[in-house]
């Protein structure tokens, strides 16, 4: 068989598929990531906040889309379908339709003018409807690429060529192309991974909820459009019919989730809850009377995730109004606004009026998806999401596709991120042979020294068209900087950023021999890489480079005030020029890599990431504690899938200990790690030392074992208290006596979700209802009682829930305040229980209680975590770099977690995240250093007095107090150069590479000079 | 009968010739007899016979911990500043500390600046040290030629004059509003400790500062710092300005212009206030210094009420409390931050 | 140099703007075309967190008639916790600038995040109107440069 | 204050499993607790009951309880419940068997002889002779008073009319004169109709007592009349 | 009862020859078919209608179809101005509370508590007549307006219906 192609095609350009394009073009494939509307970015870009961190989505989103936008590696074909795959794993023919855009995005600038000019309005989608946009549009306004593309449905020109086509006669840069048509082509991959993502349920349907009815029942979508900045309304939060801010707002969760009869989702959309909860904290921080009231009705609130409990409990506190009540009906009341009707618990009915009503509708699959899925033989579930199995969750039925995001199961953004990572890492592991032959690399020719040259400074002042030209008077400012000092050139120019501009500054620098670049023209953010790559091709360090903003934050901004505009425009150009002569080369640095990865524990976590590092050709040093490999998971009996737990770990084992790249080092502890990323140096206790380039944090946790006090329920007393892996001992070993039993009975919640344990542990609901039916299955006739205070089984395992009902297993729920009392009566168990739907108190008898007790974080984990400096949360469980994007990542580079150590999880979710944590770890050893870095700190000896105050508001851990000269430095490779060190400093003893309190200061200074 | 302060003094000796003659320390810092009447100096006791001439009155007002980094890099080997210390122990120093002394030496071992191990100290809980200008104002401005103190009442005699005047009534702004006059960390105690001090209106005198209108203020400032002459006195003397180079001497950058001007002089009180803000133990040395008496105590004064006020903070007290500008709390004032100010209006 | 107090006076302000949220917000303000005085002059930082007092009192002394500092909401730092650490050390100084007698509204600091271009543009509008209200800046400034026009 | 105890030393849900029995889709089971059916209903807080406080009953065996209540002819089997229930749980099914799980004898009184009239003939017990004898007067009436209206017709056992009309036995019984209208309007139309002498009564509460049986047999004896009349349509008055 | 006979075929499979029909969806048809001709101009007082969805002719009957024929029907008789629709509506309208042999059953109290949101949501129309399609919704509410002291008139249909009919040429309509 040949070697396998180097390249995959990521299907869907939302955030999975992003992440794993990223992933993946960062290992060494070539990477095509096909996206059907005009920009990525998918449903988070539509995003206002995100949970359970309030991040803006689309400024942390942002990011990544630009970086894949621009990656060498990301061939990114927006407008574009997929119509046919052939082949199999590492030989696949792929073949893709490209619709037109009539933009060409090479000359296009997203100037918008054309928008501007353009006299059609339709609906615009991205804001679901609730606002307009024009036929030439950008999806966004953080879109990439940021392109314009014209809506062919609602063009006028081209539904009746010859009327309108103002865009083409105003467009600048001449972008427009009417003649633009439709492509195919074929492009051949070794891998697919499909990133399909999810459409929001449509509740039309659903006429009880007065939805498309009155304009004051909007969607969860349209509720984050109406509170986001870019959105209809501009983040005011307004209500429909009449634009005034909502003062009583109500959610009403499960709206096309956890319904088999009218919406026909018999599963859990997982994430409605916490965006409901989510929805109604910022609506409050947005109400500019600050007495909004939201009250969210639900049936359970699910808030199963990582911080999320701890966001309820919040939400709670700051006032939003929780209501375990459904509403049937949805009234209308006077001036447009809603009265909803409701049974409390005591079932009594309520009437409540609200000025705005909020749908919480689930996650489903687009038809054009199942479609398409169809088409390619993609097996999908019951419920339409691509079937995957629990020990390979992000594997297709065809093998070499493999699927990530809300297509497999609806769930929130850092799930759907890990899943990117670890279908980067299947794919990737299937291809690893074909590593770095299909990628792109840029060659630049040596750069000449400047060091000992008195700046000789060149200006670029760009006309952007008429963006710039017509406002500011960029004639005069060229003339202007031409006699700035150090200015030896001066040009202005129509587009600076087209290539034959590019390619003539490239040619002026090396002929004026220009040592200092000044540009002047749109936002560094997204055009300093472009000039940089220029200054490098040209042959000087990019790092002797500055731009002046003179059109995003002039032009566009002063449009009243053309000649304030171009003093302002001389200024900001003379900011930069006293910037850049300051600059100096910088290094581009790199931290050579040691191939080798570390893996801490040998669950299933540890064995996972140990194998996909392994089989992809990676040493590996597995370290376990324990005597024995397997972890938690030898105790565990079944997923809820009903998968055995022990064959697919024996054979786990089996593969860990057969491959010839893992070494194991069994009943061995770290005992002190230095270095960073690429170059760890580890100490283990059994004194060995391991040099690696990283390391995979997968120590597990422990089950929670309530011996004493309040969650105590007989566990310990009487020997038919069992906790759930105690149960799933009992049938691991086939024990027959479970067989004869007439009643049992579940507590769940037992030490989570308390006081000393505010955070969900996740996985009980439904590892407590999957064991309830395994004794069901056992005797069918057994009487079994859930006692339960909100049902979890997000996603699918919403199924598990409903079978459990339907065999006759009841649930009992209880509060805080109603706790269930159980006791001993002469060796017999008994239970008594508040039924809060007919109000009595319900005694049990039950021969068997289980006690669904908490997952804990072990409490060696936070030695573990000093020595690699990782952060912990307040429960003890590690702490990611970041709750959403970056799920696996430690704020240390190069250290990964994966599994029960990061907080508790199933274990097709543990397998998930492993494989995701092998991913990011390739993407450092697949190379033969890594880059850090340039703009970094730097301490002056001389000056430092050693009172580490650097030391301590580094987060990165960069700063080190130098234990023998007892004066600050810097470790290059761990910077970020964010400066927080140097406004710390009171000695100026730290400074910033190029961002120096004098280059900061000659911009100050210069910016006052003439006024 | 002998006064408080004599019995101290008389510890402080007991307990530094121990010391020397031990070995466990190769200087002891404390205060001997000054020249002019009245006036105590800071004194290195090297050994036994010196140990004698250690003394202590109710004019120590110089904080010794200014001296201890520079005392205890005198005892290790040369080397240049980016060499390493040699190896071993070191020789030890000991010190006497009242409670802002102390406090201080607790900001010094948070910044690395001594090392609690070289230094043994004698705590001495403060009954509060003499202003010398309010001492000066209570005698008009005649010549004092001798100054007797007793435990509450100091006896002044002069060219002509005698005066009796109340300890109290002359003991300097800082000590009146002290309210940790013991000290915080020592290895040996003198004397007895007296508790914290309740004093409600403790930054009164900065209360009435920001009473005044803006333009008052200004005035205020301006007339406060107009006698300034640079001669960095309250620099010198503050335990926590030990920059190798401070930043009114840095010229690149030029932070603070090197002329009288008004405004270069504005920008030294300014920063230095800055510098000491969440560190500064209000010990006074700094005001007790200055040859034209600025009150420049009410600049730190007034950042010491904020960090209490803004971040529950007071220095010195713990050195396992982070300096409030090396740490954060999420949920910190932010009132100030005009987002948020608006936010709050609109409510 | 006498400034001309009156109408058309407009203040010159240095804002310091963190380059992840508030200089990406103020890109955004120009991508949607929010109009805002001609103040401002920005100055580009990595972190709010890399603004110390004395760049902000470098700018006062310079003869800016306003300092903006600008950076991320808390939790949203691109560096974890710049702006958590900066807010400790602007709440001091704001205050302590106040005490000496600057102005309350000459030195100014905000949250603003990438997508609140809006958000923006309104900052730049209040703080200009705050410090056009107060006159051009004469405490602190030091008249070192003779404007030649 | 003392809840009362229930005790579950075993769930009999006798009820439970007789209607599961019955109604194999009942999906009793199934209840989510939600409250979204007592949320819709008109009857909730009637007899201290509700929808889902009802299945809740059911669940936990509470037989006797479920067996008493006379909620039972407070919900109208309207299925409003199930309308929304996200499970599809029909309450009015299940009130249905229960209804019919009572002994005659314990059954509302005037419900049961409705019921037991309609298997006569009809629910009003009128012989049908009168129901023909009412018709015609009516009719005459009208021809006679109404000259415009002269040609009106109201035909009764009319074979091979297609169309068969089927009267609610209140008109005829109570309001004679309100059948007038629809003859007109059936006659506008030129609609060819017909009444029919037997089982001309469409009330029928045997849909509400609880015996299927009941309902079968008047539903049948009706059908029987129409396909003897070879009537292409059925219609009723509502 | 038109679900009696509905779904009593449906349920027991009585074997038939017949098609059974709802007489509302008849008049709906013929009036589109232009067999029944109506005209609402003698509605020069501008009544206002309404009306109730039979929970056995609606929701459990024949769905939203019938419910928009109803509707179609009032308006034509009525005047499209004329009619208020009720919220809710159609297949999710409440029942009247005299369905199910609640009125026969005896218990009024619970009968008329039942029907106190029937009664509240027609007040909201401020309807003057409210069209009962189902003898007994018609019975029902006929009665909660007598007792609640509503201001509605409670009619079926036909009366209305009869009122608007376009008479003069009615002899040459052809036959179906």
């Amino acid at each position: 068989m040949d070697r396998p192609k180097g390249s995959v095609l990521v299907v869907g350009g939302g955030i999975s598929g992003v992440q794993a394009a990223l992933d993946l073009a960062d290992s060494g494939f070539f990477v095509h990531l096909v996206e059907k509307s005009s920009a990525i970015g998918g449903s988070m870009s539509q995003l206002d906040k995100t949970f359970p961190t309030n991040d803006c989505s689309a400024c942390i989103l942002s990011p990544k889309l630009v970086e894949a936008g621009r990656h060498l590696n990301i061939n990114l074909l927006t407008l574009s379908e997929v119509l046919d795959i052939q082949g199999g794993p590492g030989h696949m023919k792929v073949r893709i339709r490209k619709n037109p855009r009539y933009v060409d995005t090479e000359k296009c600038i997203a100037c918008g003018t054309c928008a501007e000019k353009c006299p059609k309005k339709v609906p615009n989608e991205f804001d679901l409807g609730l606002g307009t946009r024009k036929a030439i549009y950008l999806r966004y306004p953080q879109a990439v690429p940021l392109k314009y593309a014209i809506d062919p449905e609602a063009c006028i020109y081209l539904n009746k060529p010859g009327r309108c086509g103002f865009c083409k006669k105003v467009c600048p840069s001449g972008a427009i192309n009417f003649d633009d048509r439709p492509e195919e082509m074929t492009l051949e991959v070794g891998s697919v991974i499909l990133a399909l993502g999810f459409r929001p349920y449509d509740p039309s349907a659903l006429d009880f909820t007065g939805y498309k009815n009155f304009k004051n029942v909007v969607t969860s979508m349209e509720f984050e459009r109406l509170l986001s900045p870019s959105g209809p309304c501009m983040g005011h939060m307004e209500r429909p019919s009449d634009k005034s801010e909502p003062q009583r707002i109500a959610w009403l969760q499960c709206v096309g989730s956890r319904d088999i009869n009218r919406a026909c989702h018999g599963y859990c959309s997982s994430v409605c809850c916490m965006y409901a909860i989510k929805q109604a904290v910022i609506a409050k921080e947005h109400s500019k009377s600050g007495n909004l009231q939201s009250s969210i009705f639900f049936m359970d609130m699910r808030t199963h995730g990582k911080g999320f409990e701890a966001y309820y409990d919040r939400a709670r506190e700051e006032g939003i109004r929780f209501k375990r009540a459904r509403v049937h009906t949805v009234l209308p009341a006077k001036d447009d606004n809603l009265v909803l009707r409701y049974s409390n618990e005591a079932g009594e009915l309520i009437d409540e009026e609200f000025d705005l009503v909020v749908l919480s509708v689930g996650l489903e699959t687009d038809p054009e998806v199942i479609r398409l899925c169809h088409d390619l033989d993609i097996e999908l579930d019951q419920d339409n999401f691509v079937a995957t199995s629990p020990f390979s969750p992000v594997a297709t039925s065809k093998p070499g596709i493999f699927v990530c995001g809300a297509i497999s199961e609806p769930k929130d953004i850092p799930q759907s991120v890990m899943e990117a990572s670890a279908a980067a890492c299947g794919a990737g592991g299937m291809l690893h042979e074909a590593r770095w032959t299909q990628t792109k690399k840029k060659e630049f020719p040596p750069e000449r020294n400047v060091y000992s040259e008195p700046p000789r400074i060149g200006v670029f002042v760009c006309s952007c068209g008429i963006n710039i030209a017509s406002v500011v008077d960029v004639n005069e400012v060229t003339e202007y900087a031409r006699k700035l000092p150090g200015v030896v050139f001066a040009q202005n120019n129509l587009f600076t950023c087209s290539q034959d501009t590019i390619n003539q500054m490239a040619e002026t620098i090396k002929k004026e021999r220009l040592n200092r670049v000044v540009v002047a023209s749109c936002t560094p953010r997204t055009h300093e890489p472009l000039f940089q790559e220029t200054l490098r091709e040209a042959g000087i360090n990019k790092f002797l480079f500055e731009m002046a903003n003179i059109r995003d934050q002039d032009s566009w901004v002063h449009q009243k005030w053309p000649e304030k505009a171009t003093e302002k425009a001389k200024d900001l150009v003379r900011m930069a020029v006293a910037k850049v002569r300051g600059d100096e080369p910088l290094p581009y640095n790199h931290v050579p890599v040691t191939k080798k990865a570390l893996v801490i524990g040998a669950g299933v976590a540890g064995m996972v990431s140990a194998l996909s590092l392994a089989e992809q050709g990676f040493p590996v040093c597995l370290v376990e504690r324990k005597e024995i490999l397997g972890g938690h998971a030898r105790k565990f009996y079944r997923t809820w899938h009903g998968r055995v737990m022990k064959e697919y770990l024996e054979e786990l084992i089996k593969r860990v200990e057969s491959n010839p790249n893992i070494d194991l080092e069994l009943g061995t502890t770290i005992e002190d790690v230095s270095g960073s990323v690429g170059r760890f140096k580890t100490t283990l206790s059994n004194g060995k030392n391991v040099e690696h380039g990283v390391a995979i944090v997968a120590v597990g946790a422990e089950s929670f074992k309530p011996r004493s006090g309040p969650w105590n329920y007989l566990y310990g007393k009487n020997p038919n208290v069992h906790t759930l892996l105690e149960l799933d001992q009992r049938f691991i070993k086939d024990d027959e006596g479970l067989k004869g039993l007439k009643q049992a009975a579940f507590i769940h919640c037992v030490g989570s979700r308390v006081p000393e344990r505010p955070y969900c542990s996740r996985v009980c609901c439904t590892h407590a209802i999957d064991q309830a039916l395994k004794l069901k299955e056992l005797n069918p006739d057994m009487d079994i009682f859930m006692l339960y205070r909100d049902i979890r089984t997000y996603g699918k395992r919403e199924h598990l829930y409903q079978e459990a009902r339907e065999k006759g297993i009841v649930f009992i729920r209880y509060d805080l305040e109603h706790l269930p009392e159980v006791w001993d009566d002469d060796g017999k168990i008994v239970i008594e229980v508040e039924d809060q739907i007919i109000g009595k108190r319900v005694r049990l008898h039950p021969e068997l209680l289980v006690l669904a007790s908490a997952v804990r974080p072990r409490d060696d984990v936070g030695e573990l975590s000093k020595l690699f400096k990782c952060a912990m949360t307040e429960e003890g469980f590690l702490l990611e770099a970041h709750m959403k994007l970056r799920p696996v990542d430690f704020a240390t580079d190069g250290v990964y977690l994966a599994g029960l150590c990061h907080y508790p999880k199933p274990v097709e979710e543990t397998i998930a995240q492993a494989q995701a944590a092998a991913s990011r770890a390739a993407m450092v050893l697949s190379r033969d250093s890594v880059p850090a870095e340039s703009i970094t700190a730097e301490v002056n000896p001389m000056k430092c007095t050693g009172c580490a105050v650097c030391t301590k508001v580094c987060a990165y851990h960069a700063v080190v107090m130098d234990g023998k000269t007892g004066k600050a430095v810097v470790d290059t490779g761990m910077c970020k150069g964010c400066g927080a060190c140097v406004a710390a400093c009171r000695s100026d003893a730290i400074t910033l590479k190029n961002l120096g309190n004098e280059q900061i200061m000659a911009a100050v200074e210069a910016a006052m000079e003439s006024w | 009968m002998s006064t408080v302060n004599e019995k101290i003094a008389g510890q402080i000796q007991q307990i530094a010739t121990q010391l020397l003659e031990s070995k466990e320390v190769a200087l002891f810092l404390g205060y001997t007899q000054g020249t002019v009447p009245g006036a105590m100096q800071p004194f290195v006791a090297r050994d036994v016979e010196d140990a004698k001439r250690l003394s202590w009155s109710s004019f120590c007002v110089v904080n010794l911990a200014n001296y201890l980094p520079g005392l205890l890099r005198s005892l290790e080997p040369p080397r240049r500043p980016n060499e390493p210390p040699p190896e071993g122990p070191l020789p030890k120093v000991g010190v006497v500390a009242t409670g802002c002394w102390s406090r201080n030496m607790v900001v010094q071992i948070q910044e690395n600046q001594i090392d609690r191990e070289r230094v043994v100290i004698v705590g001495v809980p403060s009954r509060g040290m003499v202003d010398r200008r309010k001492l000066q104002e209570s005698v008009g401005q005649r010549e004092i030629t001798s100054i007797q103190e007793d435990d509450n009442s100091l006896l002044i005699r002069g060219n002509g004059f005698e005066k009796v005047i109340n300890r109290w009534d002359v003991i300097r702004d800082n000590c009146q509003t002290c309210v940790h006059p013991d000290p915080v960390i020592y290895d040996r105690l003198v004397g007895s400790l007296s508790g914290d001090r309740n004093i409600p209106d403790r930054f009164r005198q900065v209360e009435e500062i920001e009473a005044l209108s803006v333009e008052e203020r200004w005035n205020w400032f301006q007339e406060e710092i107009s006698s300034c002459i640079r001669c960095y006195a309250c620099r010198n003397v503050c335990p926590l300005c030990y920059c190798p180079t401070c930043f009114v001497d840095d010229s690149r950058p030029q932070w603070v212009g090197k002329s009288k001007e008004q405004v270069d002089t504005a920008l030294f009180h300014i920063v230095r206030a800055y510098h000491c803000a969440g560190r500064c133990t209000d010990c006074g040395s700094c005001e007790s210094v200055c040859p034209m008496g600025i009150k420049m105590r009410l600049f730190t004064r007034k950042l010491q009420k904020d960090c209490l006020e803004l971040f529950d903070f007071e220095p010195g007290l713990d050195p396992d409390i982070p300096l409030p500008l090396t740490t954060y709390s999420t949920s910190d004032p932010e009132d100030f931050i005009l987002t948020q100010i608006r936010k709050g209006d609109e409510k | 140099m006498e400034k001309a107090m009156g109408e058309n006076w407009e203040p010159k302000i240095i804002a310091f703007l963190c380059n992840w949220c508030s200089y990406a917000g103020a890109d955004l303000a120009g991508v949607s075309r929010y109009q805002y005085p001609p103040s401002i002059r920005i100055v580009r930082v990595p972190c709010s967190g890399r603004v110390s007092p004395n760049l902000i009192l470098d700018a006062l002394r310079s003869g800016a008639d306003g300092v903006l500092v600008s950076g991320c909401h808390p939790g949203d730092c691109h560096y974890i916790s710049g702006n958590l650490y900066a807010r400790r050390r602007f709440a001091l100084l704001e205050r302590f600038l106040e005490f000496i007698g600057i102005e309350p509204g000459r030195v100014n600091f905000s949250w603003v995040s990438a997508s609140e271009g809006e958000q923006f543009a309104e900052v730049v509008q209040e703080v200009t109107e705050r410090v056009r209200k107060l006159g051009p800046a004469k405490k602190l400034v030091k008249e070192i440069t003779i404007c030649p026009r | 204050m003392q809840k009362e105890i229930v005790d579950l030393s075993s769930i009999r849900a006798r009820v439970k499993k007789q209607i599961e029995g019955a109604v194999p889709d009942a999906k009793i089971d199934y209840c989510l607790t939600c409250g979204l059916c007592a949320s819709g209903c008109p009857a909730t807080g009637i007899e201290g009951l509700d929808p889902r406080k009802f299945l809740r009953l059911l669940v936990l065996g509470q037989d006797d309880e479920i067996l008493k209540t006379n909620w039972i002819y407070s919900c109208t089997m309207c299925q409003r419940c199930k309308y929304a229930c996200p499970m599809g749980i029909d309450v009015g099914r299940i009130v249905y068997e229960i209804r019919g799980m009572r002994p005659k004898d314990k059954r509302p009184k005037n419900l049961q002889r409705s019921c037991d009239l309609q298997k006569q003939s009809n629910s009003t017990g009128i012989p049908n002779e009168d129901f023909v004898w009412v018709v015609k007067d009516v009719l005459e009436e009208v021809r006679q008073n109404e000259p415009q209206w002269r040609d009106l017709k109201a035909p009764i056992d009319k074979k091979g009319a297609r169309y068969y009309l089927n009267q609610n036995a209140k008109e005829p019984t109570v309001e004679p004169e309100e059948m007038v209208p629809l003859w007109k309007i059936l006659h506008v139309a030129g609609i060819d109709w017909t009444y029919s002498s037997k089982w001309w009564d469409g009330a029928n509460y045997c849909l509400f007592t609880g015996d299927p049986e009941d309902w079968e047999y008047t539903v049948r004896k009706q059908a029987e009349v129409v396909d003897a009349l070879g009537c292409r349509y059925y219609i009723n008055t509502e | 009862m038109f679900y009696a006979t509905l779904e009593g075929l449906r349920r027991f499979k009585i074997p038939h020859n017949f098609e059974f029909i709802s007489v509302i969806s008849l008049y709906a048809k013929l009036i589109r078919q232009g067999r029944l001709r109506v005209d609402s101009s003698w509605n020069k007082e501008g009544l206002k209608f309404t009306c109730q969805d039979p929970c056995k002719l609606v929701r459990q009957g024949l769905g939203d179809v019938v419910a928009e024929d109803l509707r179609f029907v009032i308006k034509a008789v009525a005047g499209e101005e004329n009619f208020v629709d009720t919220w809710p509506r159609l297949s999710n309208n409440y029942c009247c509370g005299g369905g199910g042999g609640a009125l026969q059953a005896g218990f009024v109290e619970n009968r008329r508590r039942y029907g106190r949101l029937k009664f509240e949501q027609l007040s909201e129309t401020g309807a003057d007549v409210v069209i009962t399609p189902c003898h007994n919704c018609h019975t029902q509410i006929l009665d909660l307006c007598d007792y609640y002291g509503g201001k509605w008139k409670t009619t079926h249909l036909w009366n209305w219906l009869e009122k608007a009919l376009v008479l003069e040429d009615r002899d040459e309509t052809g036959k179906e």
